[in-house]
């Protein structure tokens, strides 16, 4: 049974990630077991100045799920090359990092810094920002935005780019073929869905910034459409997300197509939960008769 | 930190709507004054923080104290002796007591932010530290622990409505005793921590926040605080604190 | 306490009525309580001829909702005239028909049939149909689309017209907008979001359709958001629907900014729900501060 | 049709990862062979639908059948004498035995198909019926109720694996004895159904289908099956069946 997987700039031990946001920098969970265990390790989102971020509350549960608005709170792209890489290179680990922005300049400032250190194997362009050139609108719900930010982000980065769609658009294949059409090497969905949830005591929205992303188990039937609608118009890998918590979900992400897998918010209730995963993958391939992983990827597909 | 899956050892109602359960875990003896343990539940996508409120070093136990307050709170009233939880232990930042020389501290208490004070006078007491205490409730039927807290010292209670002790808040207290000490410690609801740093002004203190978590281990910024000598940075309640010096960070 | 609500030709004594598709034409439901007890009725989608709907499996559990892909299965608007309005006219509560078609025709079609019965008080029009014309591409995901075949049926019905939202779009409030201005009288809001689960045994998808819409208290806090938005950028009655299972969850529905609620999934698993809720929602308004349903309409968007 | 909350009176494991369940109610006479009983589960949307295995009229009680499939079952697995279980019950149509004159019948069942057949088998035999049964199960621990049947009557054991009567499927143990009968009755996966009604040609049957579902009382238009005379044309499994004339509805 073999675990590995290649896609641009990453060769994997094993398909399994924890999901940007939802991680830190590797710290925190390091101290419960060996980030060495780890496919990759996708970071908090990296912005140009260091960033204070939402007021709080900053997250809500919801039915399986739940909402937040950090508000991509970093110590900026320096601060993260400077004070937090450096921790992560003890270990054999690929590192990608998350990258946002407010300006297309703003990207692209955040790409090239990316250039200089060792540190990062990967990047992961975080679409899911509002544009404030732009009034506000988010660069992944709109097709011209999301075209042009990879584009411009491709131009100058040595890595390999993630472009991470956003699941709140009508046509979410338009967006992947646009974005792969400006040069992404890959795909990362789904981000969060825009929800709410409002405090009954308050009478307002619980989250302070009102609107929160809605992750978790709730959003997965989501993501998997999304991901297997994707798989059949594009020829770029994936990296899917959306609710995984058990090594069956990681398989249920491979049948639709993804080429790997990041666990997000399913961290916060288990700190062990992809160290879980990844010693569970192996019998859960074998059990539904796969030898490998690659083997698994877009079988889902195959029938009618 | 780690997680384990502790067995309840004890469990009783000590008010209205207030619960105590007793864990055992090979780690009691790590938890000190102020730091949080963070609970899941089934069915609940996020953990729920409590705090410690005492420790028993030779049996190897400690004790939480809660209020039900929504879902999760209510359905840990259900749990029983016999039952295990999945707790993450030891949690967050702690009353730096060893680092400060005290002689008499002043403890201020509000609800669910009296039971980590509890540990926290116990052991200021066992340190030969004078200990006084204010604590505040909603009402008489939600007072806990009253005599436990007036073994380690004087010991005053308010309730909003009246109906026990003085009525009024922890701050009118204060203002009426005019109690002595070198070190406050507070906890609770953050009006009742505003009002009372106020009062407090530049006295030496050291108070615990409140606020949704996330991943309660310091991952996901979901607790941050911002920190009174700059506003622009902040620090994170579930790692950084929750206990912070009194003035360090902007309440609210 | 009054629960009484006033909406275009709905007079309700409650907010409280089953979602479409989701309690059939009442039959089965009247076995579990009096009917007399629902604010209003809304009954399953009606096309111009009988239906046979999708293959089966036609739905699929998920965490915390269902997929379905019924398929519109129905007798046609006259099996309904005929055989199902007659039960339901027995009792005093208002009815809702769900009007659903494949081409702009159609939709006009069932709507001017209902015009020749007394059966029925409302329209909600259940744009999340796919148009053949168009090539499949959903009324609902489709601006112009969606406000030609509101200001359509609105030209031939004598009932005031509900237009049901698809969740499924970037921009809820554009789409919100756009068949207000083309007449609508009121919205109802959200209908199910694009899903899909995969059968890990048989490595394809469960429902036999692939896709399915998503619906149960997952949703919740979509919907909440978007009537939120909207509620803010419109001024018709809202009907709010979307994971609603207790009087809480109709409170929040009601704060964001809902007039009236729908419930649906809730159904299968609790027969007696609606009526469950109906009982406990004046407690729970009086809990939180309210004296009737009026009251509490949009009192989530005062604070900041 | 009712939604009751019924207390557990009996729990035990008959098989491999097969579990027998007796509830109380006072429906339990109203409950008649080939209806099933739809069960809510904590944290579950949907119910699941599960059949009368058997009724005890004088004691008020009923038992199901079932076997580890999914989530639902090993949940439902895990109930034990005391728990209580929200129940809505009785669903769906039942073999038409009232109506028919049976002299010899034949009972062809399944795997989890079994259990409706037994408390049907219990039935006929009841009312003078003469019983042949032949039972299919993956292997010799997946069997169960085996005396039970053959206290009714003839009863053939086949397995898929030969572990434990004769190796290979109902249908072949259908062609090899020959049974004589008037009317058969068959509940299993879809495939021995088609297997089933293909040997019997033109006799006369009943089928009992299982589809998912939504509602499980006739609402949602989940579980329907195509009329055979009119595949435009469709019945629901839960309101209409799952108890089916043989040739009646298109299977698969
Ligand atoms: C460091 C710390 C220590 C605490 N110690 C205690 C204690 O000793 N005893 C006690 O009774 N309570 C304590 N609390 C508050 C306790 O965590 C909340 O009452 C509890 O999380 C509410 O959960 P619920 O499911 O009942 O409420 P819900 O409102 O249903 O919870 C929904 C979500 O909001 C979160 N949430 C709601 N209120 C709070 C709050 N005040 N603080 C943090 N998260 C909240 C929940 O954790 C959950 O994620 C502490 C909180 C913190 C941060
Ligand atoms: C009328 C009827 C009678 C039945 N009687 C019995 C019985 O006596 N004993 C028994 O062991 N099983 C019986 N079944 C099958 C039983 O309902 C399923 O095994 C069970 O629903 C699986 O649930 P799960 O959570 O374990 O599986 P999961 O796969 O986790 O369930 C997911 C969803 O799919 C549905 N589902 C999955 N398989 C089936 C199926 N075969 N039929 C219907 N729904 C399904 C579940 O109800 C649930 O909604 C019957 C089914 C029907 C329709
Ligand atoms: C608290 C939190 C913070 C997040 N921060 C980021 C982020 O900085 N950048 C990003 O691209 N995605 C972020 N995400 C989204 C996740 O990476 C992931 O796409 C999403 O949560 C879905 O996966 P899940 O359901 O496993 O959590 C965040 C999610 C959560 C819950
Ligand atoms: C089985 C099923 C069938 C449905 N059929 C219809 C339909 O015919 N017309 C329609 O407008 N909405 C239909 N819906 C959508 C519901 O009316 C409702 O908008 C949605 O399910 C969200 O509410 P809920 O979460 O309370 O179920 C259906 C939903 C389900 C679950
Ligand atoms: S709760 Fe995640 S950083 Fe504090
Ligand atoms: S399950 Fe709803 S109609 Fe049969």
């Amino acid at each position: 049974m073999t675990l590995r997987i290649s896609m641009p700039g990453l060769n994997l031990k094993n398909p399994v990630m924890p999901a940007s946001g939802c991680f830190g920098f590797g710290k925190e969970y390091s101290q419960f077991y060996d980030l060495n265990e780890l496919g990759a390790i996708i970071i908090k989102a990296a912005t140009k100045e260091p960033r204070y971020g939402n007021p709080t509350p900053r997250v809500a549960e919801t039915a399986s799920g739940m909402l937040n608005a950090i508000g991509l709170q970093n110590p900026g792209v320096q601060g993260i090359i400077e004070e937090e890489l450096p921790f992560l290179q003890q270990f054999s680990t690929p590192v990608i990092a998350n990258v946002a922005g407010s300006t297309i300049e703003e990207y692209v400032y955040v790409a090239k810094s990316f250039n200089e250190t060792n540190g990062v194997q990967a990047l992961e362009l975080n679409i899911s920002c509002p544009n404030v050139k732009e009034g506000g609108v988010q660069f992944g719900t709109d097709l011209q935005l999301a075209k042009e930010v990879t584009y411009k982000v491709k131009e100058v980065s040595r890595h390999p780019v993630y472009v991470k769609l956003s699941p709140n658009v009508t046509n979410i294949v338009e967006m992947a073929r646009g974005v792969v059409d400006a040069g992404a090497d890959g795909l990362s969905m789904i981000n969060t869905l825009t929800g709410m949830q409002i405090n009954l005591k308050m009478k307002r929205p619980i989250i302070a910034n009102k609107t929160g992303g809605l992750s978790g188990p709730a959003i997965k039937p989501i993501a998997i459409r999304m991901i297997y609608e994707v798989k059949q118009a594009v020829d770029v890998p994936i990296i899917g997300m959306g609710g995984i918590e058990t090594a069956e979900d990681v398989l249920e992400f491979l049948l639709v197509g993804a080429n790997a897998v990041a666990v997000g918010t399913a961290n916060f209730r288990n700190p062990l939960v992809c160290s879980e995963i990844i010693k569970e993958l192996p019998h859960v391939l074998e059990m539904y008769g796969f030898s490998s992983v690659e083997e698994a990827i877009g079988k889902g597909h195959t029938h009618g | 930190m780690e997680r384990q899956l502790l067995p309840i050892i004890k469990q009783s109602q000590i008010a209205y709507e207030t619960f105590e359960i007793v864990f055992r875990t090979s780690l009691a003896q790590q938890l000190k004054p102020g730091q949080f343990v963070h609970i899941a539940l089934p069915n609940h996508i996020l953990r729920r923080p409590i705090s410690v409120a005492n420790v028993n070093p030779i049996e190897n136990t400690f004790t939480i104290i809660f209020k039900i307050f929504g879902d999760g709170t209510k359905m840990l009233s259900t749990y029983q002796v016999g039952n295990t939880l999945d707790v993450i232990l030891p949690c967050g930042s702690h009353y730096p007591i060893e680092d400060l020389h005290v002689r008499k501290a002043l403890i201020v208490g509000g609800g669910v932010g009296v039971p980590p004070l509890y540990y926290l006078a116990k052991t200021l007491k066992e340190k030969g530290v004078d200990v006084t205490s204010i604590l505040g409730f909603q009402g008489k039927e939600h007072v806990f622990y009253e005599e436990k807290f007036q073994q380690l010292g004087d010991t005053h209670i308010a309730t909003n409505d009246g109906s026990y002790g003085v009525k009024g808040f922890v701050t009118d207290v204060i203002k009426q005793i005019e109690p002595e000490f070198d070190y406050y410690f507070s906890c609770g609801p953050t009006p009742m921590l505003q009002a009372v740093t106020n009062v407090m002004g530049d006295k030496q203190g050291f108070i615990s926040l409140e606020e949704r978590m996330g991943c309660g281990v310091g991952t996901c910024y979901a607790c941050i605080v911002p920190l009174k000598s700059n506003p622009e940075k902040s620090l994170k309640i579930c790692k950084d604190g929750p206990v912070f010096a009194a003035n360090e960070v902007v309440l609210g």
